[in-house]
């Protein structure tokens, strides 16, 4: 496979195509013909892309959880609940680790022993295995956008058969859902299965179907400096479009500090705005995480984080924001826990969608040197591939200008080490070998120190690992332990 | 510490979460343990063989994202079919999928063959005193 | 009686003295000497002026329940618990309704019938009938300041009980616990009665013993606009320190428009140093009321309210926050529902100490306003008494000049309407006869006809009922019903 | 409507909360009642008295500060002593101590001789619809 960021041609999507849909029975199903059919039925409410762009259009923030359960009845009366009950205004389906890995044989026998017991002992909802017809159940049950969620590198048999079931958006891309997501799988691997991917929904999209495509933007969740999860963001926008993707939401985990948090919104959007110029008629939406960390074990003191980041992607205007639930450190939330969280979310959203951050100076230095700091890394990307971004993503990976904190994949470098400064913002402690100025570099070196000295310490791992502790412990800042 | 033990760690089954296991390693290497670091995605064999080739005291079994109970059946019998009659086992993490209560979690893996089991949230200076006390380490 | 704002010679506060101890029984008990010594021993973290000082010298938020139930043993096992399980930083003693109305008589039923069923028939702690001995149990068996929370327009039995007893702060005010809390007292008896009781805590100041004195911010709690609480505030606080009180927290109660809250606190902070500026040695803290008026029903959605009103507090930089609980809108807390609030509360007070609100335009131009109206209130008040400030008060709740909305007293005009703008902050929709100068009324003109054209409607009557249910149904804004 | 029904309302013992009260006035009042409302701190006597005075057909009594069961004990006696033996009597409001069931709550305002009970939260459209009922008011 020569890899590069070309458009596929039909020939070879189709060759690959056959082979995908013979991975697994269920495979069979999917008649594309058909697909584009039932899609072009579907009720505008039904469709994610429809009802970003109003949402836009309104500058308000559409709220959605995450869930998934092995059986479709469940899952169903699941997201049944989160809407009635948690007034959600988009649906997730969050797809089982072992479909993830596609071990679906794995998932098949979660799904009988599910139904022996009588609960879900798979962590979401193995949408290959219940074929086009089961993910068909849930649209057709739901009156509301239906989205997969997953962190599957080779995403390939699960798009297909979850397009053709109905579903108007797909989560994921070939960085953000291997880095985190995988260990032994290569760059090159991953690009090139997500740019099937990415011609699949061209395709819909050629034939008048809209699917939204949303890169995952937290990535491992873990004090992800917004300039890293920008970059990569911005790198799997320009991927997916030139595949033929119409219709992107970009996304960010919330890392705390109010300021940065919004002018990383904003830049998310100004931008990917920018780098997508070239190209018509894309549709950009953003998506705000709230905090993606390891998070308090009581309930109380979760929903304070959870308010936290609602009213913070309030503020910023985010199109939608992905709820967390007062569960989250303990485990897979109950429906009820799930609710609770979306409707403490809503409040905030409601109460706050009128207001919005004004402009000052310190959110403009934040937002100049985010800009700086993801450009210098997009341009020495563009520079390894000579202009092609795919092979300069590969390169990129190599030799450590794109690098993701604590990920577990031995293709990331690893070197990067992020930490609080003494406001909460995320910054380089050790910036490994990303390719920053010296003024991007100073201004972090300058704000570390200003933490170290208010903490009477040299920044070290050890400041790294008490701020990874910090939310879960009650606070932002990981201060020394008295 | 006379000699240094060693200890096998790293996160079972189909789960990616990284960044605890990173945390173990550093606490333990810095409590005075060899640690072999197996990362994610481990299969039981891994943990084995790493165990074997390493001739490790203990080894450390992480489960975050909730097929912990899927993932670690057998565990100790693979381990005693593979010679590995003495080893400790720790698991810990979260275990099984949702908020459940801890006594019953912590019996069902206690019945697996595990020495220890850990809830979420355990802070690496617990394991790490209980290790040097299974493994009769003093300093 | 002449009413002055003058300081009371000691003659006469020793006459009123002796009839106020006759009220009740318990007043026997009352021994300032040994009051005074029994204060020197109390350890500082006791002491509620050397708290609130520590705070406000590190740029950090307190956080402070409200709780009270009829018998001594279930009330300290109440407070310990909320120490204890909600890291509560300063504890309270809510004082139950009857006692609030000096009916001693009513409250010695409601303590009976307590005891005879196991639970607190009364809605909060009858002071005065446990007496000083009863107060010190409290103090002995708590580690941390103990305030006063009542809304009693005659607090003078009270306070004489309480402080002998080691509170060491009081909370009201002349005009703040009469008008919410009163229909037919004067405000001519209530400044009076209150005059005794700041003469008193002047008292304890001059034998050097600190008593925290917290005039009532929120007044109804219900969509009362910064310049109108802060008036009444600053009133009480010269007042208070013309008596010789000299450590004061002012307080104010959250709106839901963060700039609106921002500046509201920032600049009572600003205009009381201003207007006390004659008096030395005044400690000035302040306290940020968690959302006061109705609530939504629902747990999730209320821990969405209590969150955003930490969070606004902490980047406000108030030195106190009384917290709100998920029962709020149903009915007294339970211990453990009292706790979440506190819990939720300290985790975002917590997560954002280190963050303050940059400065904008838009928050310079919200002071700018709020300080306006507030002088020119302040100003009006001291010319109708020509210069004196008890004379002017009196005259200004005849006149309208003060005016406090949704309030039940008689003796308040209940001209003014205040109603959201736009954007949710409170602003006046009917000023009544304060004094306000063209600019300002112009200035809220403008901002709620910009809200009345966004909702294709008159600004009138119906608009403040939609905003007086609006938070309670989980918005900010009451839009019209669709 | 024919002729204009009389209902009396206020809020009941040492209870200041005057925000409903002044809510539920406005909506009874534009729902073409004639609306005495004696406000808050009111006691039983003062409904009684202000009922009898205009010869009422109903009393809405509210409660929002926790003390209801106390303050409305033998309300409905002390109306039957005071010759108002038919009149309608409404009572809502927080009116009990506490975040209670409410059916308990109900029953008991109920056996005290209230006609309705109504739960926190009550909107005005739900009492004026019930009274106009009650009363037989049609329009
Ligand atoms: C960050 C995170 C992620 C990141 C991980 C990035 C990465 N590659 O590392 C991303 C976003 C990729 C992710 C993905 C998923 N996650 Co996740 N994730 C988290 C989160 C928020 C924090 C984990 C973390 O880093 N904590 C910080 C570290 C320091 O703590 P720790 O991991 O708990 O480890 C400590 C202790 O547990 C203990 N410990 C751990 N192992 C052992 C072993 C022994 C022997 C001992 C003694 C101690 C010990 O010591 C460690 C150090 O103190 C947790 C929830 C939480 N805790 O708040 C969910 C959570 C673990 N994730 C969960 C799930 C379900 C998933 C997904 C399936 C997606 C989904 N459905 O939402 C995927 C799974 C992917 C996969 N195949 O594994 C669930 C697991 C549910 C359950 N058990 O019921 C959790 C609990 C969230 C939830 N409530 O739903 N996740
Ligand atoms: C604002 C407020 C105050 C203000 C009142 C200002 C004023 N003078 O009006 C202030 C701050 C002064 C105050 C003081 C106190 N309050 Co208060 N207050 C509230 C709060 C937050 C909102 C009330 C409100 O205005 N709601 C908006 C209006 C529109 O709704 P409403 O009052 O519920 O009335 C509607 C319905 O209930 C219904 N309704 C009411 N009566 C009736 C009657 C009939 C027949 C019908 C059909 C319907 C009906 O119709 C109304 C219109 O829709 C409530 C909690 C909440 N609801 O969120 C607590 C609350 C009522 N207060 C409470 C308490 C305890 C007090 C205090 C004792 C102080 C304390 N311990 O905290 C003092 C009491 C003073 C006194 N003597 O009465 C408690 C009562 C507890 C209980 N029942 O168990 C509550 C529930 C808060 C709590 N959870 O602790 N309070």
């Amino acid at each position: 496979m020569k890899l590069e960021n070309k458009k596929w041609d039909l020939e070879k999507f189709k060759q690959v195509r056959a082979e995908i849909l013979g991975q697994w029975p269920t495979g069979e199903a999917v008649d594309f013909d058909e697909a584009i059919a039932y899609h072009k039925n579907l009720p505008t409410e039904k469709v994610m892309a429809d009802k970003l762009a109003k949402a836009k259009e309104e500058g308000i923030s559409l709220i959605q959880p995450r869930a998934g359960v092995a059986l479709i009845d469940q899952h169903i009366e699941l997201l049944q609940f989160l809407r009635e009950e948690g007034k959600a205004d988009v649906l997730p389906t969050t797809i089982d680790s072992y479909t993830r890995q596609n071990n679906y044989q794995e998932a098949a026998d979660g799904i009988k022993e599910s139904r022996n017991e009588g609960r879900s002992l798979l962590n979401g909802f193995p949408a290959v295995n219940h074929g086009v017809e089961g993910c068909r159940k849930l649209v057709e049950a739901l009156d509301a956008p239906l989205q997969v969620r997953h962190g599957t590198p080779d995403a390939r048999l699960l798009a297909e058969i979850t397009l053709a079931g109905g579903f108007t958006d797909y989560e994921g891309g070939g960085i953000s859902y291997n880095i985190p997501y995988a260990k032994e799988v290569s760059i090159e691997q991953t690009l090139y299965d997500w740019q099937y991917v990415d011609r699949l929904i061209g395709l819909y999209e050629e034939h008048g179907v809209k699917i939204n495509r949303e890169p995952f933007g937290p990535l491992t969740g873990t004090l992800v400096p917004p300039s890293v999860s920008h970059s990569v963001a911005i790198i799997e926008a320009l991927l997916a479009v030139e595949q033929g993707v119409k219709n992107l939401t970009l996304g960010y985990g919330q890392c705390g500090n109010l300021i940065q948090d919004v002018a990383a919104i904003k830049t998310l959007e100004e931008l990917a705005e920018e780098y997508l110029a070239d190209y018509d008629d894309v549709m950009l939406t953003t998506v705000f995480h709230q905090w993606m960390g390891g998070f308090p074990q009581d309930e109380a003191q979760a929903f304070g984080v959870i308010s936290w980041g609602a009213a913070t992607a309030a503020l910023a205007k985010a199109t939608k924001v992905i709820v967390k639930t007062p569960h989250e450190a303990l485990g897979i939330p109950t429906k009820e826990a799930n609710a609770q969280g979306l409707r403490a979310t809503k409040q905030l959203i409601n109460m706050l969608k009128d207001q919005e951050f004004a402009s000052n100076d310190k959110l403009e230095k934040e937002k100049e040197m985010i800009k700086k700091e993801t450009r210098q890394i997009l341009d020495r990307v563009f520079e390894l591939g000579n202009g092609d971004l795919v092979q300069g993503t590969v390169k990129a990976f190599t030799a450590g200008v794109i690098d993701i904190p604590f990920a577990p994949s031995r293709y990331n470098a690893g070197n990067i080490l992020p930490a609080r400064d003494n406001e909460g913002a995320v910054r380089y402690l050790n910036p490994g070998n990303l390719p920053f100025s010296d003024e991007v570099l100073k201004f972090n070196q300058t704000k570390l120190e200003e933490r170290g000295k208010e903490e009477l310490r040299e920044p070290n791992f050890q400041m790294v690992i008490d701020d990874i502790y910090a939310i879960g412990k009650g606070k932002l800042v990981g201060r020394p332990r008295e | 510490m006379a000699e240094k033990k060693t200890v096998v760690m790293g996160v079972i089954g189909s789960d990616v979460h990284a960044v605890g296991n990173r945390i173990l390693e550093e606490a333990f290497t810095k409590a005075g343990f060899d640690v072999v670091n197996i990362g994610v995605l481990a299969p039981q064999e891994e943990f084995i063989n790493a165990a074997i080739e390493t001739d490790a005291d203990a080894i450390l079994v992480s489960s975050l994202y909730g097929h912990g109970e899927l993932d670690c059946k057998g565990f100790r019998e693979k381990c005693i079919e593979s010679g590995l009659e003495d080893i400790t086992l720790y698991v810990g993490g979260n275990l099984v999928v949702g908020k459940q209560e801890w006594e019953p979690t912590e019996d069902k893996f206690l019945e697996m063959g595990f020495d220890r089991v850990y809830p979420p949230g355990t802070l690496p200076e617990e394991p790490i005193a209980d290790l040097k006390q299974d493994l009769g380490v003093t300093n």
